[in-house]
């Protein structure tokens, strides 16, 4: 029945090279007025590069973008704004020294007598938010809150326009159960009253939650468009994978496998606290253990983790390592400790764009050896190509600047920076963030097998079926203090999202 | 970024907070003096800060902009004295009408802003090496116009000179006041114009700001036009002041400008601070070269030893106090 | 997964490795060098021409080289700060003050101090100054420019203070031979600028400074995070500006046998950071070439002397290197390129 | 009685010269008990401005003052003069419509200092045959006073002898090392052909020599060397025979300045432009001269 709707945007034949890279060849989408559409595909698939040509912040090499029945050639995100497509990218774009209510609003400022008007600003700022569930003082500076907040803040700001077009790279992923909900239910709401929504994630659930429709991108090509209700999970994957994937149910459904033996406590920490952050945790991680920690968006789980690993310094509070007092007062003691922490900030904490994947790889290895004694070059090329092959990056080489990565990868090549300090706690803060579907059960698999070994881990994420199905033990945090600590197998879903939302289960 | 806030969140961290530090200082700079020297507090003293700083004063608030967009300009010290020597000679002997030559000037100077914008954006070249270029250019200008000094004794020049306009007791000079509503005009536009949220956002995050759909090259542009169009108004103000036109005006006044946005708060790498804050540096500047000028007992090394001194003092105190961290 | 999906041809290969040479940044700043020595080659006669005068080479080129040599030193510096994402503009004025103190201690015909004493005090009010500049910028976080705005008032005043203002005056023979003394028939600053130049060089591609300071210089809150000691790195660099000028500082004086407080290393900062973003160091921090900036200082010291050469009236002289360095940026630049080509 | 107070702003230290200028006035005004204020100008007019009004506020007794340049002082001399300040200058002159404006001039007259260059040449021509001679020309910085006036009296002077020519002239900003620098490259450029060097001060021809000397040639024998200001290094350049002449520009005002002072304030009428004594100096006098300079 759609299709006998016309298209509002259809886009063909697009090829794009980078240098050394060939991203999109023969892509191509077809979008309908009301519907959600969502574009699926490993990580380097192309999918950002093609929504990046879509609305003019690259030029394609050729191809052909239809609106409306009109051929279109936007050359600027301006272009494809005018024209009635607005985009939340996938690295959060917006300027962190301006306000979140002027971040919704640069460009198009209510005014009064010619000037900006900053009442009316801030207040349609605070309902756009509120329709999210987010309430934070829209005056403050953007970067005064973390990453989700700055997702939704992007997100409302896509979603204030007169657009026909919406198109949404990986809103989602760092974003928690309740706050995807509430994403949805405005998607809804807009696909109602007849816009056309294209979104990117790589979470099954969401996809057959939300869209109409799939179109699939395997390197750079389209692979296929369906109708969402005619294609199985397991086909999905399998077309995205481009081989039967037969593992992949696993993924989804089973646990990790046997609870591990521990050995005595590696990490305790008691009562750390950091004023207006977070509220005394008392935290203990085991030799061998894998420690989730959930919670809703600012409950203090990053806060928890930074102060783990001395990117901020606790007010009140010690720390033991190996049954001996430490103190952290910067990243380096913590490293010196042996331990490694993936933030989950990749672009602002995480990777240094200019640098190459070898270089941004073996940068915290580096660092714990000292500056004298560098690692021989010899050995940076294998310690890059190893982890490029074992997780699987995708990458035109190891040289290649991190910047020009597709986001899962770039991820991934952070997730072995710290690896490769083969480090005794690893604090994994949002690691699959952006990753895709069977990466990420590689990685979760790598990282329990490496648990196995001995490692311990401190895992966040806001996925809760993942914490739950890797976590030996799990501590649930709310309002910036812990609220809760579970074995495994002690809880389900349903009961820790009681937990969770701070009705006693 | 915002790891970095997480820890200093509050009221210390609060912009405002660091510009109210800024003024305490500068107040409390005023107030050592006055009672160090006799003679120091008067109103008069403090007009004179504004009617010797007018010129400064409007190369400053150009500069903001420049600075906040995050680029640099480092030729509006040359741009100044093209603009003196342009009006010195125009009047003297070219015999334009006074309004003519400032309209010419003020156009000239937009336009010399505005060419090395659009080559800092189409040619995507460093601000740095650009207007160091337009730096040069503009002195050379100046020498081949006359490599010596030109006197202005235009009837409308002298009088802006020399009126002095009565004030609580004391007075200011037409130049002064051009500069103070200058500083009104930017502040207005930085804060309630589309234009000025715009050098913000790109000082901010150009690539960003380029991804939400702002012009960055226009406003890059429009930028470096105005810091342009501000330092020839500052070099019309330097020619009311001086009545001449000169080569060598205005040596090293880049250097004085930037410094007086940075210490008025604004930071270096764009996106940050307050155009006001221009003022505050450029008091400061001001107030420091008073107190040394008061003091009179001072040798040339000296007096450069105490304004180093004086400068460390003050960034020290307002970063310890202020405590910003954000770079 | 594949890793291949997306990698060229080996065919492309080739021709893609031949574009990458022509893309190599050093390509755009020499290619500007070689220009103006042609320029020069066409109008100042005998410009090319050596001869051997006293035992050692003689000539324009032999000039440019020596004079470019101070320069040169305060550039290698300057670049580390820069590509810290910092600046440092009290060069000049450490300049002077190493300048001075060489040349009080070692004072008439038979030094006061011995002479290796005097030169390693005045490296050490180099460092100082450095030590200085560090503190302010890594521990107090005061804003690169202000910070070094203080030293480059008050260095020079410091410089004069010691001097009374006056022109120290140095007789002691040996000292000279550090700036206009010849090994090999080559000035012997060249080997102090190559000696400086290679230690650099072997610290920054051996050990793993080079990758730290970019990492600081691009992102500094991931640089700590992934454990780097940002703080003592960004000190380390402004020790080493410092450094650099000082022995810059040195070479002068010894060149022309006085210090002149007032006067040495004046502008020399902006020189210096002229010559790094020549030599295509952004200043936005991050990647940086040392050749690169040893490439941009000899543009500079090849321009000036055009300029003196060629007979250029001095009124005219800013104008021409403003143009120069006009064109130079602009042909350097990559739009300038595609505009060519899609006008072609 | 009150002790006389005067204001002075001065240029800057941007020489030797400067600084034995500025030594001179704070030495007299210690030995006439006057109460000094001084206030370095680092070069730049508006701080003389701003200093000159820091004075008036301050009501001194007599301002004085070294201009930067000759232009643009109408309006702060107006206010000296209307809250009835006496003002002198030292050095340098300045042009402004209402002479009225300052009593007094004490300096040097750069043009002459020039002149007194081109004459010295004139003469040196005329014994040594009167062959044609090239004249290199070594500026002061461009724009500045000095730099014109001294560049216009030598040229006004030589002109009278055809055979005198000036084949280069560049700027070396009155420093050594650029002295130095521009010579090198005249000496490259020009080589053999110069006869004559015209340095618009002592520092430039001090540095110029050592370039002199580098390329192989004897200064002061090889190439002719004139030079002004009379500093100390000058006069051992040429014991040494490697500086011909140096036409001196007196920077001892001090004593003058003060006497003018204390005489414009006990009501005595000063002359409205005081000449100090200012000699040639040629290589002949120098080592007879050395001991007698104080700078
Ligand atoms: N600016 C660039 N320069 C060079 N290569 C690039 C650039 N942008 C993207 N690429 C390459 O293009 C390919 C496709 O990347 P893209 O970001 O579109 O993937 P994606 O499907 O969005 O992946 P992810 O799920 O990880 O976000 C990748 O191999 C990437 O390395
Ligand atoms: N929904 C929200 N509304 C207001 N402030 C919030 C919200 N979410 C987070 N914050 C801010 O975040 C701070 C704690 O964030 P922190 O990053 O430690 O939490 P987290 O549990 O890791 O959450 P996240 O999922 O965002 O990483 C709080 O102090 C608060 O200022
Ligand atoms: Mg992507
Ligand atoms: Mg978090």
């Amino acid at each position: 029945m759609i299709d006998s709707k016309k298209p509002v945007l259809e886009v063909t034949g697009i090829h794009k090279a980078f240098p050394g890279v060939k991203a999109l060849s023969d892509a191509g989408l077809r979008l309908f007025p009301g519907e959600v559409h969502t574009l699926m595909g490993q990580n380097g698939a192309g999918k950002s590069t093609l929504i990046k040509v879509l609305t003019g912040v690259y030029q394609p090499d050729a191809g052909s973008i239809v609106l409306e029945g009109r051929a279109i050639q936007p050359r600027s995100t301006q272009d494809a704004q005018n024209l009635g497509i607005s985009t939340v990218y996938q690295e959060v774009n917006l300027c962190p020294n301006l306000s979140v209510a002027e971040n919704i609003f640069i460009g198009r400022y209510p005014r009064r007598f010619g000037m900006v008007d900053w009442r009316s600003m801030r207040s349609q700022a605070t309902a756009l938010l509120a329709r999210l569930e987010i309430h934070v003082d829209v005056s403050k500076p953007l970067a005064d809150y973390p990453l989700a907040i700055q997702q939704m803040v992007a997100i409302a700001r896509a979603l204030n326009t007169e657009s026909r077009v919406l198109i949404l790279d990986e809103p989602t992923s760092s974003l928690d159960e309740a706050e995807v909900q509430m994403l949805f239910s405005v998607l809804r709401r807009l696909r109602e009253e007849g816009m056309a929504i294209l979104f990117v994630t790589h979470f099954l659930d969401q996809t057959y939650a939300i869209s109409d429709r799939i179109t699939v991108m395997r390197n750079g090509e389209r692979e296929g468009e369906y109708a969402c209700a005619d294609l199985s999970r397991l086909a999905l994957v399998n077309k995205m994978i481009g081989a039967p994937a037969d593992a992949e149910h696993a993924a989804e459904t089973a646990g990790a496998g046997e609870v591990n033996e521990h050995g005595e406590v590696f990490l305790r920490a008691r009562g750390i606290a950091r004023k207006g952050v977070l509220s005394p945790v008392d935290l203990e991680i085991r030799r061998g253990e894998l420690l989730g920690l959930a919670g809703l968006l600012g409950s203090g789980r990053t806060e928890t983790a930074r102060l783990l690993f001395g990117a901020d310094k606790a007010d009140s509070g010690s720390f033991d390592i190996d049954g001996k007092q430490v103190s952290f007062s910067n990243p380096r003691d913590a490293i010196a400790q042996g331990i490694g922490f993936c933030s989950e900030d990749r672009k602002h904490e995480g990777a240094i764009l200019a640098l190459s994947v070898r270089e941004n790889l073996i940068l915290a290895l580096q660092a714990r050896q000292g500056i004298f004694r560098a690692i021989p070059f010899k050995r940076q090329q294998q310690l890059a190509t190893d982890y490029v092959k074992w997780l699987g990056i995708k990458t035109a080489s190891i040289e290649t600047p991190i910047g020009t990565l597709s986001g899962g990868n770039q991820q991934k090549v952070l997730l072995a920076r710290w690896l490769a300090t083969d480090p005794r706690l690893m604090i994994l803060d949002e690691p699959t963030r952006g990753i895709d579907v069977r990466a990420k059960q590689e990685i979760m698999d790598y990282v329990s097998n490496l648990c196995r070994k001995g490692m311990s881990i401190l895992f966040i994420s806001s996925e809760l079926p993942e914490v739950l199905r890797v976590s030996d033990r799990m501590v649930v945090m709310r309002d910036r203090k812990a609220c809760g600590e579970y074995q495994r197998g002690e809880l389900d879903e349903t009961s820790v999202l009681h937990v969770i939302a701070g009705e006693t289960a | 970024m915002s790891a970095v806030a997480t820890g200093t969140r509050g009221v210390t961290s609060a912009p405002w907070f660091t510009s109210l530090v800024t003024v305490v200082l500068l107040v409390a700079m005023l107030g050592i003096g006055g009672s160090v020297y006799p003679g120091f507090l008067s109103l008069q003293v403090i007009f004179n800060l504004l009617i010797d700083n007018a010129f400064l004063l409007v190369i400053a608030v150009g500069m903001g902009f420049v600075i906040l967009a995050g680029g640099i300009d480092l030729s509006v010290g040359s741009v100044l004295a093209l603009s003196t020597m342009i009006s010195a000679w125009l009047l003297q002997h070219a015999h334009w009408p006074p309004v003519a030559v400032v309209a010419l000037v003020l156009l000239l100077g937009a336009c010399f802003g505005g060419a090395m914008g659009a080559i800092i954006h189409l040619f995507k070249l460093q601000p740095f090496i650009v207007t160091l270029a337009g730096m040069f250019l503009a002195r050379g200008l100046c020498y081949l116009i006359s490599v010596e000094s030109i006197t202005i004794d235009d009837p409308v020049f002298t009088a802006m000179s020399q009126t002095q306009v009565p004030i609580l007791g004391g007075f200011l000079s037409p130049g002064a006041i051009i500069a103070l509503v200058v500083l009104l005009v930017a502040i207005w536009l930085a804060h309630f114009t589309a234009f000025g949220r715009a050098v913000y956002a790109v000082g901010g995050n150009e690539q960003s700001a380029a991804m939400m759909g702002l012009n960055v090259g226009r406003t890059k542009v429009l930028v470096y036009a105005l810091s342009g169009f501000c330092a020839a108004l500052g070099g019309v103000l330097f020619a009311f002041y001086m009545l001449s036109g000169y080569g060598l005006h205005g040596q090293g006044t880049e250097l004085d400008a930037i410094a007086a946005v940075v210490i008025g708060g604004t930071l270096l790498t764009g996106g940050y601070g307050y155009i006001a804050g221009a003022l505050s540096g450029v008091l400061v500047l001001g107030a420091i070269q008073t107190l040394i000028a008061f003091d009179g007992t001072l040798s040339s090394w000296w007096t450069k030893i105490v304004i180093g001194a004086l400068l460390f003092v003050f960034c020290v105190v307002q970063r310890v106090m202020g405590g910003r961290s954000k770079q | 997964m594949s890793t291949t999906g997306a990698t060229v041809k080996p065919s492309a290969q080739a021709a893609a490795s031949r574009a990458a040479l022509l893309q190599h940044p050093l390509v755009r700043p020499l290619g500007a060098l070689v220009a103006l020595l042609l320029v020069d080659a066409f109008l100042v006669p005998g410009f090319f021409h050596l001869e051997v005068k006293e035992g050692h080479l003689y000539g324009a080129i032999i000039d440019i080289l020596n004079r470019a040599a101070p320069l040169m030193l305060a550039a290698l510096g300057m670049t580390l700060v820069i590509a810290t994402r910092g600046i440092d503009i009290s060069v000049g004025a450490v300049v002077a003050l190493s300048g001075t103190v060489s040349a009080m201690l070692i004072g008439g015909s038979e030094p006061t101090t011995p002479m290796a004493l005097a030169l390693a005090a005045s490296l050490g009010v180099a460092l100082l100054c450095g030590l200085w500049n560090g503190v302010l910028v890594a521990g107090i976080k005061l804003q690169p420019i202000v910070a070094t705005l203080i030293l480059m008032v008050a260095g020079r005043g410091l410089a004069q203070l010691l001097t009374d203002g006056q022109i120290v005056t140095v007789y002691y023979e040996p000292f000279f031979f550090l700036g206009s003394g010849y090994l090999a028939g080559l000035p012997f600053s060249l080997f102090v600028v190559a000696a400086v130049f290679a230690v650099t060089l072997l610290l920054v591609k051996k050990t793993a400074l080079g990758l730290f300071i970019q990492a600081v210089g691009i992102n500094p809150v991931a640089a700590r995070l992934a454990g780097l000691r940002t703080a003592t790195l960004i000190t380390f660099v402004y020790v080493f500006c410092s450094a650099c000028a000082g022995l810059a500082g040195m070479l002068i004086t010894s060149n022309i046998k006085s210090a002149d407080a007032n006067n040495a290393g004046l502008l020399l900062e902006l020189d210096a950071i002229l010559a790094v973003t020549l030599g295509g160091t952004s200043l936005a921090g991050g990647k940086f070439s040392l050749v690169g900036s040893m490439i941009g200082a000899l543009i500079i010291q090849t321009l000036t002397y055009t300029i003196y050469s060629l007979g250029v009236p001095p009124e005219v002289n800013m104008v021409v290197k403003s143009i120069v360095v006009f064109v130079v940026c602009i042909s350097q630049s990559s739009e300038f390129k595609n505009i060519l080509r899609r006008s072609a | 009685a009150k002790p006389l107070t005067i204001g002075f702003s001065q240029v800057g230290a941007e020489s030797e010269w400067r600084t034995a200028n500025t030594a001179s006035i704070k030495d007299a005004a210690k030995k006439a008990a006057v109460n000094l204020k001084f206030a370095d100008a680092q070069q730049q007019q508006q701080n003389q401005v701003k200093a000159i009004r820091s004075f008036i506020a301050q009501r001194v007794d007599v301002i004085a003052f070294s201009p930067v340049v000759e232009t643009g002082w109408e309006t702060v001399l107006r206010e000296a003069k209307n809250a009835k300040i006496p003002v002198i200058l030292t050095d340098r002159a300045v042009k402004v419509t209402d002479p009225s404006l300052y009593v007094s001039f004490i300096g040097s007259d750069f043009v002459e200092e020039g002149r007194r260059a081109g004459r010295w040449l004139l003469e040196y021509a005329k014994k040594n045959g009167d062959k044609p001679l090239n004249i290199v020309e070594l500026q002061g910085t461009t724009g500045a006073a000095p730099a014109i006036d001294r560049k216009n009296g030598f040229a006004e002077v030589i002109g009278a002898n055809p055979k005198l020519k000036v084949i280069r002239s560049q700027t070396a900003d009155f420093t050594r090392a650029k002295g130095k620098e521009v010579m090198e490259a005249f000496l490259k450029s020009e080589g053999k052909k110069i006869n004559v060097l015209y340095a618009h001060n002592d520092d430039m021809a001090i540095g110029a020599i050592q370039a002199i000397e580098e390329a192989g040639l004897k200064p002061g024998k090889d190439i002719i060397i004139i030079s002004i200001d009379g500093v100390k290094g000058a006069f051992e350049a040429m014991k040494a025979g490697k500086l011909n002449v140096t036409v001196e520009c007196n920077p001892l005002l001090g004593p003058t300045l003060i006497q003018t002072a204390q005489d414009v304030v006990a009501g005595k009428p000063v002359p409205k432009r005081i000449v100090v004594n200012e000699g040639v100096f040629p290589a002949e006098v120098a080592a007879k001269e050395l001991p007698n300079r104080k700078y």
